[in-house]
Order: structure tokens, then C-alpha cells, then sequence
């Protein structure tokens, strides 16, 4: 069992290699913003905050803060100098059109045919879809970043049970456990975790896995 | 023409039942002090179209705390926990729109579009009673434009003619808001004297505002 | 027979008296543009120009021109202090969104139901309709502003012959003849030319014009 | 990541045949060294797509009076005697677009819409081969999006980065071609640092531009 915040580590640590040069990027509120952490100095990525910006910086706090530079999320942010403000219309142009390289989030439930669900419980749950559906629609690459399962219960699944956020969009999974890749005949385990077997990440998992090939150590 | 009014020499333009659009995200770029008028005012039955409804005790969250809202179209509701009961208990109801979705709706609204198509939402709860239509073979949800009699607005800096420039992210909806509203009053953190703002610079024309008012007054 | 310069100048002055103060307005090219010299320094007009620009001031020669400011005819303009600068989508979004207040423009042709000609002659004359189309179906209020007739051939007809810029959008033609109102019941001749008599201003007008209970003298 | 290039270095990106988006309005806000540079490779069969076709000598207008375009979508051919001549001889095809749906069009395209709903064209020639929508009663246009191999911009102030400025009515088509095309190139009339642009002045974000060429060289 890896504790949660371990769990985090791994998973952003992972992300970020999914990420290339010059690419255009948006992470989702949470785990997915841990990303930044771990980008190589010798590339270099734009982060877009759909709120309205490219080129999105750090968080700030204290007097570095400038209250009309918020994320997402509404904390307070800096911008690069190659960074450039917008409208939403414009924010979501760039995330509808295409021209967002790749979008990290997290899921309530994922599965093998690249369904997701992370935008309401009903009757329990209803925080809304925010800009979540366009991000995985128009992203180029959708990853999915999350902790594998969710008090024990599998996250992973045949099908999902909550209301899609949209349909076959994922195209990758990173957990603590592993990375999956989501192809026409279902879900491929491309790399495990080194401390955990192929039986023990397919017990914590509804999907059946393919294993991969070339099945790669985690790193 | 002078635009720039007392907040108080307002309270003639709004009553119960109207559509008002309110800019901001997360509270970001919100007219606070348009807000507190509402308040103050009291009006009811309001139908509240804006990004998100904020948080318990600012922005929009605050006309909906303070039991103002009949209805809110909104992307994002999960910061404010009064929304989400008033919500459940029936007093309240809350249309979700994908954001992407809800400002190109607001744009529709405001430039004169009898809807625009988009993936977003296909094969989703947000479907529901929605024309689809096919172009190409695939298939878009047709989502349909939307308007307010009154739109609030803030601005960074305003001239007195009404041009203004939005600081870092607080333009979010407030552009599209001024094109989607009857009235536009926005609310200026500064105000400056027409042609200070060099025409390049100006975010939403002057031509689209009806009243200013002095966020620090 | 008024001479075509003077013409001009009877109906640039007449339409000047639509326009009221504060009002956003855009002028087509040529007769239209002229309107400008008869607005009175009382009475604050806002002049919108479809290429990306409100707050547009006069035509500039010589060494006050800027080429980066132009109007919708390519002619070097200046912008006023309260002006403003935009790309065509969101100058398109004012024109379309009812945003401009009055739209004056030219015709090839114009009936009693409101309907516009002024885009193309098939097999002779195919300039395209540039904003046009949009202009008259967005703007708040449509008024033809042109020489009655074409070498003498009238150009207010009951239909017109020449494909449609718009069906039913006209509110006003002012020609230097007279001003006539499109109404459901048909075109009403609501002011006359102190020149001419109303059956002459019949004579070479195809449309059957209804007199106004006030007809009155243009001015 | 270096995009300001030698004009000639971009040679390899064009072919016959493709689909060109060029900014402007009747030459302003054209980059005429882009032109240039496809008169002097000569390539043939383009699609291209602008507000207009200009002059017989300037912008756009060039590359239909030197024969290298088979169809061109545009909202006003009049300025331009070659595009009439050609058209009326079947040698080019012309799309006429009114100028707002054109616009509009092109952002679709680039803004990943599946189309837009609009009065304009409703009871004339435009309604040709077109869908049409009925909205609470009313009638609507269907217009489809438009996109570009290449799109080719001028920009007033460009950054290393690639953020642009635009001065003046220069702006017109430009942002909105940044948007709709799959590799975008921007002739700059004057380069400066990264960071030289306030992040609010920039018109068009540098993710959106893949190459910078230097206008007065």
C-alpha cells in the first residue's frame, strides 16, 4: 500500500513525461497541477489556465500576490513574459479548437473504452462540469491522472456508472500503480509499478488489462 | 453624454424577475459593489447567468445565499455549498453548461447567432432536450444563444466614454457579457479620461456601456 | 432634374436628420460617407467602420496618414479618442448583435416590401456583398440612401428583379426626390422634394407610393 | 525554440494545391513578403481564403493576377478586375461568403465548432445548398467552418515568442486565421523581445505561431 501523498508523487512524476517541447498544456485542478513539479529544465511546456491565460507561472502568495491573476482554481498565480491574457471565449477556443497539446485530470471513474466520469454524483454530488468536457473533447491528448482507487473501490472500470463527462476521449491512464493506454480492443498496461505484480494491479481494477509487449517498469 | 453615475441613481433600471448576467470566475473580475446594490435592493426572482456561482460570501454566491435567485446558469457550482442546497431542497434552480459551451451561448447571444454547434456534451446528460445535428457525419449538439436585460460588468480601468481594459484574468466573461445585455453597467476600479486608453488597448468599446460606476466610491 | 452632385447632397443632408444623439452608426461607401458633413456639433454620433473599428474620424491625405487606419473602402481615416480597435469577428458581432443603431447604405434596386438589392448584377457585375448582408439584417434600422433612378429607369420598384441582399429589412429610402417609409401596407411618401410634384416623383418610381396624411417638404 | 526565420527557409512548407488563409482588408494588415514568397515559388491550385481579393497589385490580389489560384472564398471580389475576368472565363472558382458569416467561419474552424446559426444570407442566393434551422420559429443559416494547411498573417509588433500586436484596422482576419490554421506564420513589421508585449496587449497568443519572418528584410 502506497500512502496517498507517495501516490501523488509518483503519478505527477510520471505525467510529466508525457509532456514534449513546445507543447501547450492544461492541468486540471488537484494532483494534476503537481505536474509542474517535475517538467526537465531543457523543456519547455506552456501551461494554460482556462480562466484566461497562456503561460500561466507559479503560485504566489503573500506580497507577490496579484489579485487579478487567478488560476482555475482561484488562487493566485504569475504569468511568464511570453504569457498572454483572454477572454473565456478565446480560452476555450484555443481548448475546443485543438490547440491544447494535452489535458491532465482527474476521474471519479474511467473506462476501457476511454469513457469518463468526473463531474457529479447524483444526488450526492453536484459541483458541476466547469470546463471539463471541452478540455477532454478538443485536447489532443486526454491523460488521466488519479489515485487507482477510491477507499479500496476500483476507479478503473468495464463501464463507467456515473454520468459520462464525455465519451472514449481518455487516451491514457497514470496511477500509482501503472499507466494504461486505451486502444480499440480495451486497456493496455504499459508500465506497473515495480512494487506491486500484474495479478495485484488487476484485483484493484474492474477493466480487464492487456498486458503489454513490452511491459516497462514504472519510473 | 455622461456615463458615470452614482451607484444609488440606479436602482430604477432593476425588479424581481429580470436576467442578469454577472462577470467573473471564481469572483475574479466581479462587480462587487453591483452586487452589494442588489443586495441592498433586495430584488428577488433573479435569473443569474455567469461562470460560476463563487463562493458563500462573494460575488454571485452572495445574491444566491441571500435567497435572490430563482434560477442560475452557471458551468460550475461546487464552491459554493448554498447553491447546491437551495438546489436540492427545490427553492433554486440551476441550469449547468459546459463553460466552453455557456460563453459561446453568451457570444451567440450578444453577436447575433441563432446558435452554434459543438461536440461538447455529446453523449451526456447535457443532451437533454437538445437539437443534434449532423455535419459531415458526425454529430454536434445545437446550443442555443443567451441574453440578460442587464449585464454587470467590472473593468480594471474605464474611460469616461465607457471603453475598458481588463487586468490580467478578469476579463473572462465580462466582454461577452457587455455584448449580451441590454443595459451594461460596468463597474471601474479606475476611471480615466476618454483617450487615455489607446485604441488598440480597449477590451470592450465604449459604444456597449451605458453607465459607470466608481468600484472605490 | 437635379444634378447628381447636388442630388447627393440633398439626400446626404435629409439622412443626416435620422441619426439622434449617441447613436453607433455605420455608413456604406460612397453617398452614404457624406452624410457625415450634415450631423450637427450638438448631436454626438459614434461611426462604426465593418474592417474593425468604432470611434472612426475623417478622412486623413497627405502627411497626417496613418496606413495602418483605414475604412471599409481602403481610404486612410483617423479614429477619435473614443475610439476603439477590433477584428472583423467582433465588428461583425456589433453589426449582427443589433448593436449598430443605423446602417445607411446604397441600392441597386429596393421594393415595397423592404427588400434590397445591391450586390450583384448576374452575368455583368459580381462585386460580392462584403458586409452588406449582415449590416442589413442586424442593424436596428435599414435606410437606403441613393439617386432615385438609374439613367432614368426607376430603382423602387413593387419586386425587385436582381437577387436579394435581404428580404424585408429596409425601414427608410431617401432619395433626392423625396423620403418614403416602408410600411406593411406598402412604401409611404412622408416627405417630398419642394421641386417636384407628387405625380412626378410617381412618374419614375415603379412602386405605388401612398401619400402621407402630413407629406411635408424635404429639408 | 527559435521562430524567427529567413523568408526563404519556409519554402519546404508549401505545395500545390493547398488551402492558404491570408489576413487583410483590402491589403491592410496583408503580409505582402509572404506573398512574395508564393509568387516566387510559383506554386499552382491554391484555395485561398480572405476577407477579399484586394487589387491587381496588392496583397491577395497578386496571386490571383499570376494565375496560382483555383478557388477562392472571399466576401468582396469587386476591387479586384482579374478575379471577375477569371471567374467569368471558368478559369477560378469563387465562394462568396457575406463578410460576417466568412468571419465567423473562420473562427468556427478554428474554435473547433461544428458550425454557426445566422440570419445573414436567409431569402437569397446564399441560401444555396445550405441547411436550413428553425430556431423558436425563426429561420436560420447553417454555415459551416473553414480551415487553412497554412495561414499567413501580418503582425504590427511581434515578439520572439511569437505574441502579436496588431496597430489600426491591420487587426481585421488576422487573429481569427491564427486560430483556424494548422501552421501559422506571421510577417512581423517589427520584432521585439519576449516580454516586450504587456500580456494584456497581446492579440493573438505565440502557442498559436510557428514561424516569425522579419517584414523589412
Amino acid at each position: 500500500m502506497i500512502d496517498s501523498k507517495k501516490a501523488k508523487e509518483i503519478i505527477a512524476k510520471r505525467v510529466a513525461k508525457e509532456l514534449s517541447d513546445g507543447q501547450l498544456v492544461n492541468l486540471g485542478i488537484g494532483l494534476p497541477t503537481k505536474v509542474v513539479n517535475y517538467i526537465p529544465d531543457d523543456i519547455n511546456i506552456t501551461f494554460q489556465s482556462e480562466n484566461g491565460m497562456v503561460g500561466m507561472g507559479k503560485l504566489v502568495r503573500d506580497e507577490g500576490v496579484d489579485e487579478d491573476i487567478t488560476n482555475a482554481g482561484g488562487q493566485f498565480v504569475s504569468i511568464l513574459n511570453e504569457g498572454a491574457f483572454f477572454d473565456s471565449s478565446m480560452s476555450f477556443g484555443l481548448i475546443r479548437g485543438g490547440h491544447v497539446d494535452v489535458t491532465v485530470l482527474g476521474a471519479l471513474q474511467v473506462d476501457e473504452k476511454g469513457n469518463l466520469a468526473n463531474w457529479i454524483i447524483p444526488g450526492k454530488l453536484v459541483p458541476g462540469m466547469g470546463g471539463a468536457m471541452d478540455l477532454v473533447v478538443g485536447a489532443k491528448k486526454v491523460v488521466v491522472a488519479m489515485i487507482h482507487t477510491a477507499k479500496g473501490k476500483p476507479k478503473i472500470l468495464k463501464e463507467c456508472k456515473l454520468p459520462f463527462t464525455a465519451k472514449g476521449v481518455v487516451d491514457l491512464i497514470v496511477t500509482e500503480y501503472g499507466v494504461m493506454e486505451v486502444t480499440k480492443e480495451g486497456l493496455v498496461l504499459k508500465e506497473i509499478n515495480k512494487d506491486i505484480t500484474v495479478e495485484e494491479i488487476q484485483e484493484v481494477t474492474d477493466a480487464k488489462l492487456m498486458i503489454s509487449k513490452n511491459l516497462k517498469y514504472m519510473d | 453624454m455622461n456615463k458615470v453615475v452614482k451607484v444609488d441613481s440606479l436602482k430604477s433600471l432593476f425588479k424581481d424577475g429580470m436576467t442578469i448576467m454577472i462577470g467573473g470566475f471564481l469572483g475574479c473580475g466581479t462587480p462587487e459593489k453591483l452586487v452589494d446594490l442588489l443586495i441592498d435592493m433586495n430584488i428577488k426572482e433573479l435569473t443569474i447567468i455567469g461562470n460560476d456561482t463563487s463562493f458563500v460570501d462573494k460575488g454571485i454566491g452572495r445574491l444566491i445565499a441571500n435567497n435572490q435567485v430563482k434560477k442560475v446558469i452557471a458551468s460550475h457550482i461546487g464552491t459554493n455549498s448554498e447553491t447546491g442546497r437551495l438546489m436540492n431542497e427545490g427553492k433554486m434552480e440551476v441550469e449547468l453548461s459546459p463553460q466552453g459551451t455557456l460563453i459561446e451561448r453568451i457570444r451567440a447571444g450578444g453577436f447575433g447567432l441563432g446558435g452554434v454547434l459543438t461536440e461538447t456534451g455529446i453523449g451526456t446528460l447535457v443532451e437533454e432536450n437538445k437539437q443534434k445535428i449532423n455535419v459531415n457525419k458526425k454529430e454536434y449538439l445545437l446550443e442555443l444563444p443567451l441574453k440578460a436585460d442587464i449585464g454587470l460588468i467590472k473593468g480594471s480601468v474605464v474611460d469616461k466614454f465607457g471603453n475598458v481594459y481588463y487586468k490580467g484574468t478578469t476579463k473572462n466573461f465580462n466582454p461577452m457579457i457587455a455584448m449580451a445585455s441590454d443595459k451594461v453597467i460596468v463597474e471601474a476600479e479606475s476611471v480615466v479620461n476618454t483617450g487615455d486608453i489607446k485604441q488598440e488597448s480597449v477590451m470592450t468599446p465604449g459604444v456597449l456601456i451605458d453607465y459607470i460606476v466608481k468600484g472605490d466610491e
